[in-house]
């Protein structure tokens, strides 16, 4: 199947067409998550903990209550009983309960006719804490005689069940072989130990939501969501609400990058304006997303890999501990997942944990828990050739994962792109330019399974024949246009024709996040589905037109023809004529898909980084930056680039500035993005893509997710670009100017 | 609390709003005004959202107060496009797909429109030294460089 | 409840008089200028009600003179203005530097180089490039107007030593001499938008055979003050601004400097990286200096 | 007949046997089985697990047909950012 998809031609699929929404994007007009305004309006706020780890032991909020122009004040006491939800930790991170676990956690609510009013009533809620000892990182939660965040966890998978309380909520495992045997047989053996820091997705627009509720219980919220489905069941399990009276819209989406794909806000909105009787909008503060939104993971890590002379890989190690924040739910099984995903290695352990610390409870950061696993095992990659003098390509190449190859992770590979990426890295301009003096280059690979998951999509023939796509997924980097195109490729008409409407959750089908990578791939196939549904449809109407049997018609270039050798004297029908005729032959045409998408396939990728760095000051300036990544098949090459070089820029980010800087009491210091340093745009180089295209088998058109891959990469491209510089290998991110300069200055003395 | 009366221009129309005194620009645009365009990413200045021209001069308008818009002049994204159709920065953002979830766009077009006002063909360095404080966390930057050149060398007449 | 007010007045006379009044009657009163810190002040850090006075309306605020024997920069003229004014960058080009690298675009089209002073933030950018070309602050006061050197301006982490009723209307410099020339540097994580985690400004004066004959300078982020180096100067002083000259200098501002760790950088860090900053901003002055007249 | 492959952290449901053949045209089949030879499979996989049939990774796998050759893992869900 893939072969022949290689060679097929489109009409309209690989295209670089304007997106629908586009316009509204540039003039101002698009709705964002805080541009929504309703009649008799109330702004909410949220009361912060002070503290990282306190128990609560009362709450006064009279004097809040006695306000003018304060409509509700709510706390914890407000909602459904923790425990008797169906999901107690999203429950009680949305509001603290008996305990804050966290510098930022909420506590209690206000909404009120101002901001100003909002914030005077919070500020008067008296909140009587009992401090206790915060636990503030992986070490430190794992230490014998660690503070218990939380006295009922118990390990799960751990290898011997144990009711001892601790702050390992997880242990896991993946194996094959026997490694200790393959140590034994390598000729080289590297090894290292890593950590990386909390960093957070930083989307430009915070989180923001209006909500309304009405007596009868029925309730409509807005928000800025990455999947407004997911909004509905959330706040449905958190508030014991029935999921039928719950209508979410998602507004347009200022960046989510997983962040967006939980909920924070919109229950605490609904109850308020359950007890105002009147609209509530919350709006997180930039601070308020730094201390109470979900960061990823900070890491520490340990790996071994043994090799053969020749490069052959005999046995890989790895130990990964990912933060989870302050409730279970770290991205362990992907991060170990991915770790060794890329390489055929005959043994291999690698093991892991998921642990609490009072930190804000991590959430989903694109390609969740990728990034920090590949970080460590590409720098041993890197140190692995390095040691056997054989270039980082060839000795990744040797090793290569191909269509055939079992994963560490269990299934074989179906066809994928690894090695085709590799080759074309290799054959890139960029690997063999000259560098300057001073300058160094790194080269690292990445990895991301892509999701399938759920979807749906109708389409709707208007009586002109232009069609409206209807589908479920915010689109957060034009999708809306990747689903015109794919819809006007079945139909056989101009993508002009086609609108994408973003539906809420009482007109589109059930459709899972916009997350995943899963969107162009999953959703995109309800959207070709939905068009064929219609096409067996206007080959009936034009059929029932012409008065011959279905079979004998056919759907070419958005018209029906007779089948050739068909004696009908009949002229084609266009979609517009078999539209404008719908009334007569049945009434209106409309497609319809839904489907669980399987077969995701998977995203690999090769990025090459060159930096310099100023040895008096220590600071790594990157200089010219490249990603190589499979796509399967690029259906809008502009916004696969777009997502390439995005991916890159928050990697680097990353690899160069981005920490969550605690004190000693748990208190972030740099809360807002002067101190929180994402890369701006005099920081950056053009960043050059290539993409490849190895046709994903399970997809009509070969299409692989993209939008997770290319953040895996650049940690470990930058770190080994830095290490080729410097000669010296720093196993701590970020390279931040004072680490880079207490390296040099160690090496030299 | 006493509000001010403010009559300012805001995109070549008067008009008028009554703020308090410390309420930002910002806000006033947004929840006085309805000009909701302009976009509040950080309200600490660190993010370029909320870019617009006072005075024909870029400023991020989370860091003016309201009231000092009196008898001043506003241009806000929503007064870039004109009767004759987008601004070739707007068209070129577009073609280049130089917006993925487009919350920062309006910022940088605003941005943009100041720098090539003044400077009609900046070399790449001055556009990403200009545009350094509005923030992107989707594209990179590349594709917005890139349109921002492309738009420039539209409008100094220049085939592209 | 005090509530926020707003008030704009046109004459330095009016300002005085509204900085009085609050003051006798114990109310909080605060000038605004550009507003880049002081809105993010009250966003941020006390968001408690006051009187704003804004002193942009004033002439001798807003006036810029480049004159023959005086420079007269007005303290609430945004740094846009400043850094588009080529006399003014052929006269005092660190300084002009050091007002650039203030925020981003947007931030200089407001922030201004007397709220950068006033502001008297220990990284304050162009702090550093004022006390190096010797800047005297023009304050306005009940008492009429007094003249102090920049480097007594600053008392302490953000107090200056503005009195009750005084307002800063703007900063003097003496044209440099010939064969004088200034530069600052100041070291960020990033390419913009930081606050300096170390910086230094150097003022140089050359005689005809090259040999320095004056200098100034002055280092930030590294003090609960901006400092004054006279150490460093005296390394540079009578030199020939070679290497071992620039080395000693910025071996002098290490030792001068106190520095904190802090979110922005270590101790250790500021200590090493302040020399760095002194030793290349002296090379470019000294540059500089070679080349005017 | 299906070759399925138990990763660790289903181990313990099935006494560290780490590899079976099982004879089923569906999952649900497959995972009847498998709970018929090792009591409580079932419980800790239907819902909770992901699978991958024949390099196919599904996410909430229940009707999915087997072939009579297929290679099933077991794998820990994934939904990505």
């Amino acid at each position: 199947m893939s072969e022949a998809l290689d060679t097929r031609e489109y009409k309209v699929i690989g295209s670089r067409v304007v997106r629908p929404d586009g316009i509204d994007k540039v003039t101002g007009r698009a709705a964002f998550g805080a541009d929504l305004n309703l009649p008799g309006m109330l702004l909410g706020v949220v009361l912060r903990s002070p503290h990282a780890h306190a128990r609560i032991k009362s709450i006064d909020t009279s004097k809040a209550q006695a306000m003018d122009g304060v409509y509700a004040v709510i706390t914890g006491a407000d909602f459904p009983n923790a425990s008797e939800t169906e999901d107690p930790a999203l429950s009680a991170n949305v509001m603290a309960r008996e305990k804050v676990l966290y510098h930022g956690h909420a506590v209690a609510a206000v909404a009120a006719t101002s901001m100003a009013i909002a914030n005077a009533a919070a500020a008067a809620i008296e909140v009587d804490y009992e401090p206790l000892k915060p636990v503030l990182s992986l070490d430190e939660a794992m230490a014998d005689g660690a503070t218990i965040i939380d006295e009922q966890l118990r390990t799960a998978g751990a290898d011997e069940a144990s009711d001892t309380p601790t702050n390992v909520a997880q242990f896991m495992r993946l194996d094959r072989g026997d490694v200790e045997q393959g140590f034994a047989e390598a000729d080289v053996i590297v090894e290292g130990e890593f950590a990386t820091p909390t960093v957070h997705q930083g989307y430009i627009e915070p989180h923001a939501c209006v909500a309304t509720i009405n007596e009868g219980g029925q309730a409509n919220v807005w928000c800025s969501t990455q999947g407004h489905f997911d909004v509905r069941s959330l706040a449905a399990k958190v508030l014991k609400i029935n999921v039928a009276d719950l209508r979410v819209t998602a507004s347009e989406i200022g960046g989510g990058f997983g962040g967006k794909t939980t909920i924070y806000l919109e229950p605490v909105a609904i109850v308020m304006s359950g007890k105002a009787r009147r609209p509530v909008k919350m709006t997180m503060t930039r601070e308020e997303v730094f201390r109470a939104s979900g960061p990823a993971s900070a890491t520490k890590s340990r790996i071994k890999i043994g090799a053969k002379s020749d490069g052959t890989l005999t046995a890989m190690q790895a130990w990964i501990g990912y933060e989870a924040g302050a409730f279970p739910g770290g991205p362990l099984a992907p991060g170990l997942m991915c770790v060794f995903a890329p390489y055929n290695a005959p043994n291999f352990l690698i093991e892991g944990v998921d642990v609490l610390v009072n930190k804000p409870k991590v959430a989903a950061y694109r390609a969740p828990g990728a990034p920090q696993a590949m970080y460590a095992g590409e720098c041993m990659m890197d140190e692995l050739a390095r040691k056997l003098k054989i270039d980082p390509i060839d000795l990744r190449i040797l090793n290569a994962v191909e269509e055939g190859s079992t994963a560490t992770y269990g299934p074989k590979f179906k066809a994928i792109g690894f090695k085709a990426c590799l080759e074309a890295a290799k054959a890139h301009p960029n690997y063999t330019r000259q560098l300057a003096e001073g300058e160094g280059r790194g080269i690292a690979a990445g990895f991301w399974f892509n999701a399938g998951m759920q979807s749906s999509a109708e389409v709707h023939v208007n009586e002109n024949g232009t069609v409206t796509v209807i589908e479920g997924n915010p689109d957060i980097g034009g999708s809306r246009a990747s689903m015109a195109l794919m819809a006007a490729e079945e139909l056989g008409i101009p993508y002009e024709q086609i609108r994408v409407i973003v539906a809420d959750t009482e007109s589109a089908g059930y459709t899972n996040v916009t997350g995943g990578s899963r969107v162009t791939f999953a959703t995109g196939m309800a959207v070709i589905q939905a068009s064929r549904d219609i096409i067996t449809q206007l080959k009936e109407r034009a059929a029932a037109t012409w008065g011959i049997e279905e079979e004998l018609v056919e759907w070419e270039d958005g018209h029906a023809v007779p089948k050739p050798g068909v004696n009908a004297d009949v002229q084609p029908l266009s979609l517009a004529d078999i539209a404008g005729n719908a009334g007569r032959t049945g009434g209106p045409i409309l497609g319809r898909a839904s489907l669980n998408a399987r077969g995701a396939g998977p995203g690999f990728s090769v990025n090459l980084a060159d930096v310099k760095i100023d040895r008096e000051t220590g600071k790594v300036d990157v200089t010219r930056f490249t990603a190589i990544q499979d796509a399967g098949k690029a259906i809008h090459p502009s916004y696969v680039e777009g997502q390439m070089q995005g991916g890159a820029a928050q990697g680097i980010g990353w690899a160069l500035n981005e920490e969550y800087i605690y004190d000693a009491d748990g208190v972030m210091e740099n809360a807002g993005f002067l101190d929180y340093r994402v890369p701006v745009a005099s920081d950056l180089p053009m960043i050059d893509t290539q993409i490849i295209e190895i046709p994903n088998p399970t997809h009509p058109y070969g299409v692989r997710g993209v939008g997770e891959t290319p953040i895996v990469a650049p940690l470990a491209a930058v770190a080994n670009a830095v290490r080729d510089a410097t000669g010296i290998r720093i196993s701590e991110l970020p390279l931040s100017p004072p680490r880079v300069l207490e390296a040099l200055d160690a090496a030299e003395e | 609390m006493s509000r001010t009366h403010v009559t300012t221009t805001v995109n070549g129309e008067r008009r008028e709003f009554l703020c308090e005194p410390q309420q930002s620009l910002l806000d006033v645009l947004r929840d006085e005004l309805q000009l909701t365009g302009t976009k509040e990413g950080c309200a600490t200045g660190d993010c370029g959202a909320c870019s617009v021209m006072l005075d024909d001069r870029l400023v991020c308008s989370c860091l003016v107060l309201g009231v000092e818009a009196e008898a001043k002049s506003i241009d806000t994204i929503e007064g870039i496009a004109t009767d004759e159709g987008l601004h070739p920065l707007q068209e070129k953002f577009l073609e280049h797909a130089a917006l993925q979830c487009g919350v920062c766009t309006p910022g940088f077009i605003v941005a943009a429109k100041a720098l090539l006002d003044q400077n009609p063909d900046p070399d790449e360095q001055q556009i990403r030294y200009w545009l350094a404080g509005n923030l992107c966390r989707c594209t990179g930057y590349d594709k917005i460089i890139r349109a921002v050149q492309d738009a420039a060398q539209t409008m100094r007449g220049e085939a592209s | 409840m005090q509530s926020f007010a707003y008030a704009a007045p046109e004459t330095v006379e009016q300002v005085i008089a509204v900085l009085q009044e609050h003051s006798q009657a114990g109310k909080p009163a605060q000038i605004l200028a550009g507003g880049t810190d002081l809105l993010v002040q009250i966003r941020s850090v006390d968001g408690s009600a006051r009187t704003i006075v804004d002193v942009k309306k004033l002439p001798e605020t807003n006036r810029l003179e480049i004159g023959a024997s005086e420079i007269y920069v007005g303290a609430a003229i945004p740094g846009a203005v400043l850094t588009a004014n080529t006399d003014l960058k052929a006269r005092l080009p660190g300084l002009v530097e050091a007002i650039d690298l203030i925020g981003s675009t947007q931030i200089q089209g407001r922030a201004s180089l007397g709220g950068n002073l006033c502001n008297a933030s220990p990284a304050g950018d162009t702090i550093p490039a004022l006390i190096a070309n010797a800047g005297r602050c023009q304050i306005a006061g009940p008492a009429g107007t007094r003249e102090l050197p920049v480097e007594e301006f600053v008392t302490g982490v953000g107090t200056n030593a503005l009195g009750e009723g005084e307002l800063l209307l703007g900063i003097c410099f003496t044209p440099p001499a010939a064969r004088t020339s200034d530069a600052y540097l100041r070291f960020i994580p990033r390419t913009e938008m930081d606050i300096a985690v170390a910086g230094a400004g150097v003022s140089v004066t050359l005689d005809e055979k090259g040999i320095c004959t004056a200098a100034r300078v002055s280092i930030c982020a590294v003090a609960p003050t901006v400092l004054l180096v006279p150490a460093a100067a005296d390394a540079l002083i009578g030199t020939s601004l070679d290497d071992e000259a620039l080395a000693a200098a910025g071996a002098a501002c290490t030792a001068a400097s106190s520095p904190i760790s802090d979110k922005r950088g270590t101790a250790e860090y500021r200590r090493k990286v302040v020399a760095v900053l002194c030793k290349r901003a002296a090379g470019i002055a000294a540059e500089r200096a070679r080349g005017s007249h | 007949m299906a070759r399925v492959f138990i990763p660790d952290h289903l181990a313990s449901v099935t006494d560290n046997v780490r590899e079976v053949e099982v004879m089923a045209s569906t999952f649900r089949e497959l995972v009847q089985k498998l709970d018929e030879r090792f009591p409580g499979a079932a419980e800790a996989i239907m819902g909770k697990v992901a699978v991958a049939i024949d390099g196919d990774i599904i996410h909430d796998p229940f009707l999915d047909p087997l072939e009579a050759d297929s290679e099933v893992h077991f794998l820990h869900r994934i939904e990505g950012g």
